[in-house]
């Protein structure tokens, strides 16, 4: 296995989340996420030869797919049904919480220091927000019964990252503590990762802060530090994301992204 | 005796929308880009309707039409989103933040859990998924509550029904025996969730070609069905046709001109023209042209 | 129309009960019920061509059937799905109170004078029954939300028509009253009719008590006393039930009960 | 990089209900006379597991085979009737009359709401179905409760989980995505409220054919698929076979001698033929006969 040189922060980003996922899993891919996508994808596609992946609620495997899989900006690009083994009624997709995804991803328009996530909007007083966001979509549920999720940025800054949201549509770990999501009930294991293009955090075992996990090759530590409106966890020694074998950026490049979403920033 | 004949459903979408009066509550099927009933849409608009509480779920440009025109008081909405188009539908987000759009805050699974409690006759659904987040705080008609089997904490999410669910799908024979391509999204909660059901369709078929595969029947007993091919432009339809993307930014430009700078004179030629200005789908679809709706075949 | 004079029991009750079913009414065969199964395609096939009919848990609309509706004494005979125009998933039927059906009928091993329905079993002690019942079957949610139902018996004797059933599986007008459902929250109507082989019975407005609505033709009131726990309300004047008439024997027996099941019994 | 395969999930009949052990909890699929798994119950009662609690719902002869082998301890039931064949399967009657047989009184809407709570990962499902009945006093798991909400009268359903789910359907693919023929009854509920599901079968079908239909997949990931062709008999299958009358007829036959009337010898001789004396499906289908099966044949 060969080291690449070139490669984007988005290509490292979907690479290091391509090898948290494991076979068997299922994956339900949200709408406008190419990031994602991607890592879904490449494990799909490398070491996970049984996943079962969710796109346009049907559900498909893709392994055998002769051609690259089509990309698409729409939820519900009916494109991407072409392979589909089974269909996803729309209303029932949250009837089977078992087997609604073991892993998802979450962006947000704010993400605070205890991993919890804010579609809703910004300010003080709900009904004057400063800034209103999309909506939770489907958040709530994934955040309270998926296994595992990562928190995935497509910017690193101040605004996004703050110390406490301002209204919580997915809660991570609240205020904090080990025992923060049991004390509500909640059978999911909250957030794994937050993944941005300069670095990686995990959440500190103890008091669920967030801790700084690794930074991607050539990033400061001051460039997240300057960046982020909260103090991350450090650890003693920081390490370096692993970055992209070539045969991982070959799959990548050839059979999931020949269009270069995840290059071109 | 004479042997007995059935009732057809077949309406025009004007018969149909007059079924929807100032101050009632509508459900609107499809999702995000995709299968909104359109055709009823902009039926809805030229007709004036005023005051309307719209169970929206996960919408796209849809819904913010629909505030543009200014039929609409109150949304129950999980998702607003134009998606590659524009983050949040610009109309929406201006009205919600000034407060004149009351926002009855959901998630996905909040709402299916709503819509599904009207459908069980219940005054109520519990639900896990919002425990902890702040939807109890900004919407109070979630109830916080301790289950009454173990005590675990959970919501309360009440019964949300409609006066009328309007739906796109693919095909219904004349008696409104309802087939959707694809999933069928969210459409047949609100078919279960609502007192009356409309459904435009792209075609009109035989009750035979329905009854060649029963299986396929999402909604078996529209009450009323407007023929409208094409339909869910500018959204997709499944295995029929893609976005038309350049006339859903031709909106959003106009929108956010209106909802971002209160400049609304673009937005007020989108309606005039493709809304306003015309009578009918038959109309909009030549406003479109056939060059282009031809060009968003699906492959 | 011509009046029949020969005719069994059955066809009346299936006769009788077939004239209460209006057009555009949506109809939810149970399993092994020949005299609604009759009732309600020969109020189809005559007054009422917008009925959906569910059999095998599938709807359809039977009145172009080209030949005699077949009978089955088995409730998932797929045969009766042939003219399929919609299929009730299983885990659905439930899902849709206000469309499950707007009437339906119920049997029951005891039925009391306020058209309590048991079919769980008899005896005092739940843990040591003298009689095993089948059980509820959708009695409960049927009973709980359909606007109205009728009460069907196959024989009229005082083992069957008790003046307290000893559980109830459908709760009719409980200890009666006119309020006896709306204190309960019971959306639907409840019981409307009692049909019998000697009598109909309907409910007496203020105290919900069984009333004699009309004897069959030939039988006389002592035949129900003695064959009746309870005392029914009677009214001062008793009229006669109805008979068919000869379009309505013709229809029955030529389209619906060829094999003569409802002659037999 | 060697070309990833998936894995194939079709295992043996025995190997499939060696997954269910001693008191296990275990949801049977199919409905009244039709589509239940009797391949896997004839291996389970081979196999002798004892103390089964069984998610039954609307039973027929299955659960009374089961009842009648000594397997059961507990039933979760809302119907139990062979239709035509005997009113109500006799070695469940008798079972329950003595007490030996401990019963979780249920209704056919009740028992779907604890399956969706379990599948919403709720602890409990509100049903307004029962109020009034005897249902919350003879089942004492059924709670009374007033809705936090409008102050209702309802009860609260507990969850019914189960640990395996075994089911009969029409065809799978090699990778357990499973398609029913007909309505599919229940079962699609049972998989969802199950930890693990085995379905057996009438056919293997390529993934290709699976493609071909894929909004007839019912059970989009079956942990275990069996090849039992003709594997629900003597019950029927929709598009396949009629129930076996004959055939049922000399169970309940049995059955009728040994539960009303203590005498159980021709019931240990239906065993012995039918179930203990053979070792796998196959076998039982040449007791049966060709002539025999192939006369079942739907039209």
């Amino acid at each position: 296995m060969g080291c690449a040189e070139d490669y984007s922060a988005a290509e490292l980003m979907a690479v290091f989340l391509s090898r948290d996922l494991r076979d068997g899993e299922m994956a339900h891919l949200g709408a406008n996420q190419p990031v994602p996508r991607a890592a879904v994808l490449l494990a799909h596609l490398t070491h996970a030869p049984n996943m079962k992946v969710s796109q346009s609620l049907t559900l498909a495997n893709l392994i055998d797919v002769p051609r690259p899989v089509p990309y698409s900006e729409f939820f519900t690009d009916w494109r991407r049904a072409r392979w589909a083994e089974s269909y996803r009624l729309g209303h029932e997709v949250f009837a089977d919480v078992k087997r609604f995804a073991d892993f998802f991803f979450l962006g947000g328009i704010q993400i605070d220091r205890f991993g919890n996530v804010n579609l809703i909007g910004t300010g003080t007083d709900y009904r004057r927000l400063d800034f209103r966001g999309p909506g939770s979509g489907a958040a709530a549920m994934a955040s309270t019964f998926c296994p595992r999720y990562y928190l995935v940025a497509g910017d690193h800054n101040k605004r996004l990252l703050v110390d406490k949201v301002d209204f919580i549509s997915a809660f991570g770990f609240g205020d904090g503590g080990r025992e923060a999501r049991n004390a509500l009930g909640l059978p999911g294991g909250g957030p794994k990762y937050l993944v941005t293009p300069l670095c990686v955090m995990d959440f500190e075992p103890e008091t669920k802060r967030m801790r700084l996990a690794s930074l991607h090759p050539g990033v400061a530590l001051e460039q997240v530090l300057e960046n982020t409106s909260f103090d991350p966890v450090l650890p003693e020694n920081i390490p370096t994301t692993a970055a992209p074998t070539s045969e991982e950026l070959a799959v990548l490049r050839g059979r999931i992204d020949p269009q270069g979403t995840l290059r071109r920033g | 005796m004479q042997h007995p004949r059935r009732r057809e459903v077949i309406v025009s979408e004007a018969q149909a929308a007059s079924w929807i009066t100032d101050g009632m509550t509508i459900a609107i099927g499809g999702l995000l880009s995709s299968s909104h009933p359109m055709a009823l849409i902009r039926q809805i608009i030229r007709q004036g309707v005023k005051g309307l509480t719209v169970l929206a779920g996960s919408a796209g440009l849809e819904l913010d039409l629909l505030i543009a025109a200014g039929c609409v008081d109150k949304v129950a909405v999980s998702l607003m989103t134009g998606e590659a188009v524009v983050a949040v539908g610009p109309m929406f987000r201006a009205a919600a933040q000034s407060g004149r759009l009351q926002v009855w805050e959901a998630e996905e699974s909040i709402y299916a859990a709503g819509l599904q409690a009207a459908a069980l006759g219940l005054p109520f659904m519990p639900c896990r998924a919002g425990v902890g987040t702040s939807l109890p705080r900004i919407n109070p008609d979630l109830k916080e509550f301790r289950d009454p089997i173990k005590g675990e904490p959970l919501l309360a999410v009440p019964a949300l029904r409609a006066d009328v669910a309007i739906l796109h799908a693919d095909r219904s024979d004349p008696y409104g025996n309802v087939q959707h391509e694809g999933t069928g999204f969210g459409d047949r909660a609100l078919f279960r969730a609502a007192d009356k059901v409309i459904v435009q369709v792209e075609k009109i078929v035989t009750n035979e070609e329905i009854r060649r595969r029963p299986e396929a029947t999402s909604i078996p007993g529209a009450d009323a069905v407007v023929r409208a091919p094409l339909g869910a432009h500018p959204g997709s339809c499944p295995g029929r046709y893609l976005e038309d993307l350049a006339h859903m930014k031709e909106y959003a430009d106009a929108a956010k001109e209106a909802g971002g700078k209160g400049n609304d004179g673009k937005l007020a030629s989108y309606l005039e023209r493709y809304v306003l200005g015309i009578t009918n789908h038959l109309e909009y679809l030549d406003v479109i042209g056939a060059g282009r709706l031809l060009s968003l075949q699906e492959f």
